[in-house]
């Protein structure tokens, strides 16, 4: 099943401050929903275990991250791949930071990615809603990071 | 593992059992009853329809162990069982008088679904058949002699009802 | 509609099965437990086509209650490739992948542990290193030469690609004032029996013997497996007692029976695989045809059809099977009940990589029914005509039998005229219609379907010489053996397993009709395969022309044996000898018994003619009926019995909502001599849920990755009580020439033409707005899609 | 299709049960079970403990107040759809319940479950939606109460917190005088709705018609509150209710799958709003001439 994902976030705090926190892997390791580990592997490589606890829907998921065409601090593509008990997924996005009138970041983000496996089987039905909902806890996530500081 | 009690066709039944383990495994497995059908799993096809206190529910979509203490009617609790094997009660019997199966692999679940039916309701409508046995699937028969079936059924349980009284719910 | 020549056929008996059914006392594959039994999983390709790398199974094996993780490369090693039915030999299965995964499901591995629940577990810890390729879903893709070919070492996606011209095609054309063309596809579904497969196999070393116990309901199948795991004939023993909770078709097992029966060995353990749900749906290969008609008719201004362009292709799946075949057996019956003078049929198969195809119900004859069906009410709306008088026009006459079609079978009999009558008084034909503008008038969008078709049925499986030039096939036999033991009780047994059929109910009657004994008291046994003769198992709608036959035959054996004992003990000619209930009669009033003659035939070998054997026992193995011949010029006599069934129905939805409402049904159905008439009216009703449920629900359904999105009974529909309507079944009776009592085949009744009677009464209802459904299933999102489109 | 491995706990009070909850991180209440179990079989949910409710006796009353009916979260589907008290205070959820499932899921299936999964085309989440009513979570030994109209947000998802325990369920008591409408759309009776309309109208002897509530479900990703309390006041002809109708419909999205195009979900949902609107309006006019 395919999913695609676009939208934008404001985040509190400068495009460079927030380029240096999306290619962090502790910050991401932090903000992506259920991500209990990321070990940088290579120049933008990364080896990510999730636990994804979405509702009553839970799963382990390996997989491998990498940060390519990068243009700090302006945009990159993300893509990621890997498989867990719940399916195979991958896909990338292309994340944008730009600069609001206020000084703070603006971050667009176009994503499409592909699920296969026992999600793509039986949860066709709410897949593009819990994604949805990955993507609103993960920029949460993100804009605490900053809220905090 | 988890120990659990329950009375199965009137008789208490004592196991051990993972939690994971649903009722469905557990009557087939534990306790030996293989009239109850594994079909979906899923909680769709109805083929694992027991009753819990007279009341059709899909054992497939309970743990073992959320059944302790329950008293269970599965199949092999409708009709004659060790000396009195072959004996049939009403409801089975007219699902062979209608030939209302074909596998019979539904059959247990669908006559259990009639029986609680029939239990409440006494002279049914065949919508009221039909929504009774709605979660129960049959891919042989297309319905229409299970439908026959269980309206036989209610009849000649009528029947009964006038002559013996007591004797009408044991079908 | 029977005549009453007949004691216990055609009368209302109870089926001898039931009994032990309704108590839940069946004897089905999952309720046999064996010693020491190990239990299997399959884990499941997650994509659609890739190359695997490497299995990391070291986890897996740790955990304790795991016994072995099975791989592909070491099954391949073992085991020879499954069959294929045509001369592809470079489309090679095996039961796990080997080297490269074709579709989403696929089994790639097996675990084999102490129980299901560690196995499942187990899967979890595989780790399985696969590289994704390119992959092709749709069939008219997979034919063009730059479509990524499924099987790399055969080169193309290609199986099959045959193109038959019957007749005088071009002549025909010219000669016609009009043609149209149009295409219809029918979705991929399976009859999705309630029981999955399984199976459950031991080896014991010392007798050298693999004993199975499956779900099956497979011709050939002990030979089969016998054959891939390279093991002789005689060291395959299939017990045929184990009851099949449905199949229609579907239940053929050899990949799933091939892993357990090599792990079993292996292992010298008994080791059983009960698919769950989800691998049944997405890889026990039990999809049905998907299929897309592109159909030219070429016809008369008076509604007279002259010929048949058509082209079928059917998308296979990931490997070949049986499955091409399935484009086979409506060449049987291409011209359905009509006089259709030419007809030019291309067949063509193509793997892609979706899951693998299995015999359905009907065997490829009900998509064929749909797309003729659809062509005559697309002819009848061209030429603005009734589409119930075009069909009078052009059905075969009572007086035309035995009618010959063009591509080479003799229809046997049939009065489908008289039928169709029937039908329509019983229906209240001009009710129905004054119903339909009713229901339009308040705003529903109401249509009434019709369709007319035939069930071929007893065959030989002629498709496949006819398909595969190397395979010589021209008998199907069925047998059965009969025996009366020395206390005068008669046994008879059957060689194949049961799902539903009544074949014990079946034998008995014949047996009691011919031996003029109580059916009751006849005990049917079904042995193991070793202790049987040879059989093709319950497929083709064969069983009451076929084993009713060898049970009739057998039973008429027995009673020579019988005559031959009385005439010698009475001293008299045969032909002085009258047969009744069991005893005989001479022409002077000496009666000799039952009880004498089993006395005699167990005790007295002296008492017996000169040579005569001892005992009361005999077998009969059958040949099809007319089916002696291979074929000759592309043509070829392919089944024996032609059953004829004609759909009425009237359906309505509301133009917003379009969930269709089928109002009434009635069936009319001719199957000559009935044996049991529950028996044949319940498949006519099953046979018309499944129709209902192709036309409107069911599709194994992928999305643009290979992801099957059907994998679960919530998006996999079948009807419940609720969507399949009371059902009138009108009964005719034009016997078969052709079979002991007049019996035709009824295995596949209602599904044959349930489909193209639903999608006609949907297509009427909304003809008025110019739209034509062109696929199976018809959502009722695509209803109220498709009207608001042209009301909006 | 056999579940991973978990434990199991059956606890007396609902504070025993939160303690579980707090405990456990991977820890999940389990009520009727009749949409987890599945879940647990095709191991789309691996919880590492479940906390079966179902013997805390104070979840399976209903409490009558002046102004509510209470359901306890663990009262059965079967259970309230034969209740006099909900039919009669809350005829929208006995009007939404007959809808549930099927006979045996009903038998097990409990209310507050249904809630607590939020599916997006639960009947009973639909109609506490639109009704506003309460859901009360005991979370830390304190009581948490949610307003149904804002609790869904998503597939499954609501805003509850991770440990607390869905206690009850609370109606506000229809007035004397009110009507209610339920329709939804499945390919066969039992399926998930492909969409659902609720709607109830509370009139008031001199004041007329003093609210409208309206609801859509299985169109989206939860349910979710039409507002036409616009129609308050005007005649309520079948033109002004499908006038209404189409404008609350606008800003809605629709999901599509296999089952049905996001377009037909929008067009079958407006239809269906509409007609439970004209139905709640028609039993009012029913109650009013008798």
């Amino acid at each position: 099943m395919n999913i695609e994902l676009n939208g934008s976030e404001q985040i509190n705090t400068s495009p460079v401050n927030l380029w240096e926190s999306v290619i962090d892997p502790v910050v991401l390791q932090r903000a992506i929903p259920g991500c209990i580990s990321m070990t940088e592997t290579g120049e933008g490589q990364y080896q990510m275990t999730l636990e994804l606890k979405v509702a009553a829907v839970g799963g382990s998921f390996e997989g491998a991250v990498s940060l390519s065409e990068m243009n700090p601090p302006h945009s990159c593509i993300i893509t990621v791949s890997g498989s867990g008990t719940l399916g195979t997924g991958g896909g990338n996005a292309t994340v944008a930071i730009t600069e609001g009138d206020d000084g703070n970041a603006l971050i667009s983000y176009q994503a499409q990615g592909e699920v296969s496996g026992l999600v793509a089987g039986v949860g066709q039905r709410i897949l593009m809603g819990v994604a949805k909902h990955l993507a609103r806890q993960f920029f949460a996530a993100l804009k605490k990071e900053f809220a905090a500081a | 593992m988890n120990d659990v009690t329950l009375t199965i066709n009137g008789k208490p039944v004592s196991g051990v059992t993972e939690p994971r383990v649903t009722l469905l495994d557990f009557l087939r497995d534990v306790a030996g009853l293989k009239g109850t059908h594994a079909g979906c799993e899923h909680g769709v096809c109805g083929a694992c329809t027991v009753l819990i206190d007279g009341t059709a529910v899909r054992s497939c979509l309970m743990l073992a162990v959320q059944a302790e203490g329950e008293d269970i009617t599965t199949i092999e609790g409708i009709g004659g069982s060790g000396a009195r094997a072959g004996e049939l009660g009403v409801i089975q019997d007219a699902f062979c008088e209608t030939h209302g199966l074909q596998c019979g692999y539904c059959t247990p679940g669908m006559i259990l679904a009639a029986e609680a039916l029939l239990s409440v309701n006494t002279d049914p409508t065949e919508h009221e058949v039909r929504e009774a046995i709605s979660g129960n699937i049959c891919r042989c028969t297309g319905y229409v002699q299970i439908v026959d079936a269980i309206l036989l059924a209610a009849k000649r349980l009528g029947q009964r009802n006038d002559a013996v009284p007591s004797d009408a719910t044991l079908a | 509609m029977t005549e009453q020549k007949y004691k216990f056929l055609s009368t209302p008996r109870r089926p001898v099965e039931d009994r032990r059914f309704v108590a839940g006392r069946g004897k089905f594959i999952a309720d046999l437990d064996r010693p020491n039994m190990l239990h299997v999983a399959p884990l499941a390709s997650h994509h659609a086509a890739a190359v695997i790398n490497g299995i990391d199974a070291s986890a897996a094996l740790a955990m304790p209650g795991v016994v072995d993780v099975i791989t592909g490369a070491e099954l391949a090693a073992a085991v020879q490739p499954l069959m294929n039915g045509l001369n592809t030999p470079n489309v090679r299965r095996f039961p796990l992948a080997v080297d490269r995964v074709r579709y989403a499901g696929e089994w790639v591995c097996a675990v084999v542990a102490e129980s299901r629940a560690l196995a499942e577990d187990a899967l979890e810890k595989i780790i399985v290193d696969a590289t994704p390729q390119p992959f092709i879903l749709d069939a008219e893709a997979a034919l063009l030469e730059t479509s990524a070919p499924v099987h790399p070492e055969h080169g193309s996606n290609l199986l099959l690609d045959r193109k038959f011209v019957w007749g005088p095609v071009d002549d025909d054309f010219d000669a016609a004032a009009h043609s149209l063309s149009f295409s219809v596809t029918w979705g991929r579904n399976s009859t999705v029996p309630i029981e999955t497969f399984g199976v459950l196999a031991e080896w014991n070393g010392w007798d050298q013997m693999l004993d199975i116990w499956a779900s099956i309901q497979m011709p050939k199948y002990a030979d089969q497996i016998a054959r891939s795991l390279d093991l002789p004939g005689n060291a395959i023993r299939v017990h045929y007692d184990v009851d099949v909770g449905g199949s229609y078709g579907v239940k053929r097992g050899i990949k799933h029976s091939v892993l357990v029966g090599y792990i079993a060995r292996k292992l010298g353990c008994p080791v059983r695989l009960i698919e769950d749900r989800l691998e049944n749906m997405r890889a026990g290969d039990a999809h049905g045809p998907e299929r897309k008609f592109d159909i030219t008719i070429a016809f008369d201004q008076d509604g007279t059809v002259r010929s048949m362009k058509m082209r079928a292709l059917d998308n296979a799946g990931a490997y070949a099977g049986r499955a091409p075949f399935q484009l086979g057996k409506p060449i049987s019956a291409i011209v359905g009940p009509y006089q259709i003078n030419s007809v030019a049929y291309h067949a063509l198969s193509v793997t892609t990589n979706k899951t693998v195809q299995e015999a359905v119900r009907g065997f490829g004859q009900a998509p064929t029914n749909y797309a003729i069906e659809t062509a005559m009410d697309r002819v009848a709306e061209y030429l603005g005509m009734d589409r119930l008088a075009l069909r009078q026009k052009n059905l075969i006459r009572k007086d035309q039998f035995p009618y010959l079609i063009p591509s080479g079978s003799y229809y046997d009999s049939g009065d489908y005229h008289a039928v169709i009558d029937k039908v329509l008084a019983a229906a209240d034909y001009p009710a129905m219609l004054a119903e339909r503008d009713r229901l339009r008038d308040a705003g529903m969008m109401a249509g009434i379907g019709i369709a007319a078709c035939l069930e071929p049925s007893g065959g030989n499986s002629s498709f496949e010489p006819l398909l595969n030039q190397s395979n010589q096939t021209s008998t199907w036999m069925e047998s059965c053996q009969v025996n009366i033991d020395a206390l005068g009780k008669l046994t008879a047994r059957i060689h194949t397993t049961s799902s539903g059929q009544g074949h014990e109910t079946l034998v008995s009657t014949v047996l009691g009709e011919v031996m003029q004994i109580d059916p009751e008291l006849i005990r049917i046994t079904r042995p193991n395969s070793l202790e049987s003769l040879p059989g093709n198992s319950p497929v083709g709608s064969r069983m009451a022309i076929m084993l009713g036959g060898a049970a009739a035959r057998a039973g008429e054996k027995l009673k020579a044996k019988i005559m031959a004992i009385a005439a010698h003990r009475l001293g008299v000619a045969i032909d002085q000898l009258r047969y009744e209930g069991g005893d005989v009669l001479a022409h002077d009033g000496r009666r000799f018994t039952w009880d004498e003659m089993v006395e005699l035939a167990h005790r007295q070998y002296h008492n017996l003619p000169d040579g005569m054997d001892p005992g009361l026992a005999s077998f009969d193995i059958m040949q099809v009926p007319t089916g002696d011949a291979l074929p000759v010029d592309d043509k070829v006599q392919m089944y024996p019995c032609y059953s004829f069934e004609f759909h009425l129905l009237l359906v309505s939805f509301d133009p917003i909502i379009g969930r269709p409402d089928i109002h009434s049904y009635v069936i009319g159905h001719d199957c000559g001599t009935v044996i049991n008439p529950a028996i044949v009216s319940g498949m006519t009703y099953g046979g018309i849920a499944h129709g209902i449920g192709a036309a409107l629900f069911e599709e194994f359904a992928y999305d643009t990755n290979g992801q099957l999105l059907t994998q679960s009974f919530l998006d996999y529909l079948m009807p419940s009580s609720h969507e399949v309507p009371a059902i009138q079944i009108v009964k005719h009776c034009t016997p078969s020439p052709h079979t002991v009592f007049g019996q035709k085949g009824s295995g596949e009744s209602g599904y044959l033409g349930a489909p193209a009677a639903v999608s006609a009464a949907i297509n009427d209802a909304v003809s008025s707005l110019g739209i034509h459904f062109e696929k199976l299933p018809i959502r009722m999102s695509a209803i109220s899609d498709a009207i608001a489109a042209k009301t909006s | 299709m056999k579940p991973v491995r978990f434990d199991y706990k059956r606890p007396a009070t609902i504070d025993e049960a939160c303690g579980l909850l707090a405990g456990d991180d991977n820890a999940r209440i389990l009520a009727g079970g009749q949409s987890l179990i599945p879940m647990l079989s095709m191991r789309l949910s691996r919880p590492s403990l479940l906390i079966d409710i179902a013997h805390i006796p104070e979840l399976t009353t209903f409490v009558e107040t002046e102004t509510h009916i209470e359901i306890g979260a663990m009262v059965r589907q079967a259970v309230a759809q034969k209740s006099e008290l909900v039919k009669t205070h809350i005829p929208l959820l006995a009007k939404a319940l007959g809808h549930v499932g099927h006979p045996p899921t009903r038998a097990r299936g409990t209310v507050g479950g249904s809630v607590a999964h939020a599916d997006p085309s639960a009947e009973i989440a639909l109609v506490a939606a639109t009704l506003g009513a309460e859901i009360t979570y005991r979370v830390d030994g304190t009581d948490e109460i949610f307003d149904a109209s804002d609790f869904f947000i998503g597939p499954m998802l609501t805003i509850a917190p991770p440990t607390g325990c869905l206690t009850r369920l609370s109606f506000a008591k229809a007035p004397a005088v009110c009507g209610t409408g339920f329709h939804e759309v499945a390919p066969r009776k039992s399926d998930y709705a492909l969409a659902s309309a609720a709607a109830q109208i509370n009139f008031a002897a001199g004041s007329g018609v003093t609210s409208i509530h309206l609801g859509i479900g299985s169109v989206g990703d939860f349910p979710e509150r039409l507002d036409v309390n616009q129609l308050c006041g005007t005649p309520l002809d079948d033109a002004a209710i499908a006038d209404a109708v189409h404008a609350a419909m606008q800003m809605v999205e629709t999901v599509e799958d296999l089952h049905a195009t996001a377009a037909y979900r929008k067009r079958v949902a407006t239809e269906l709003a509409i007609r439970a609107l004209r139905d709640a309006r028609d039993e009012i006019s029913k109650d009013l001439n008798q």
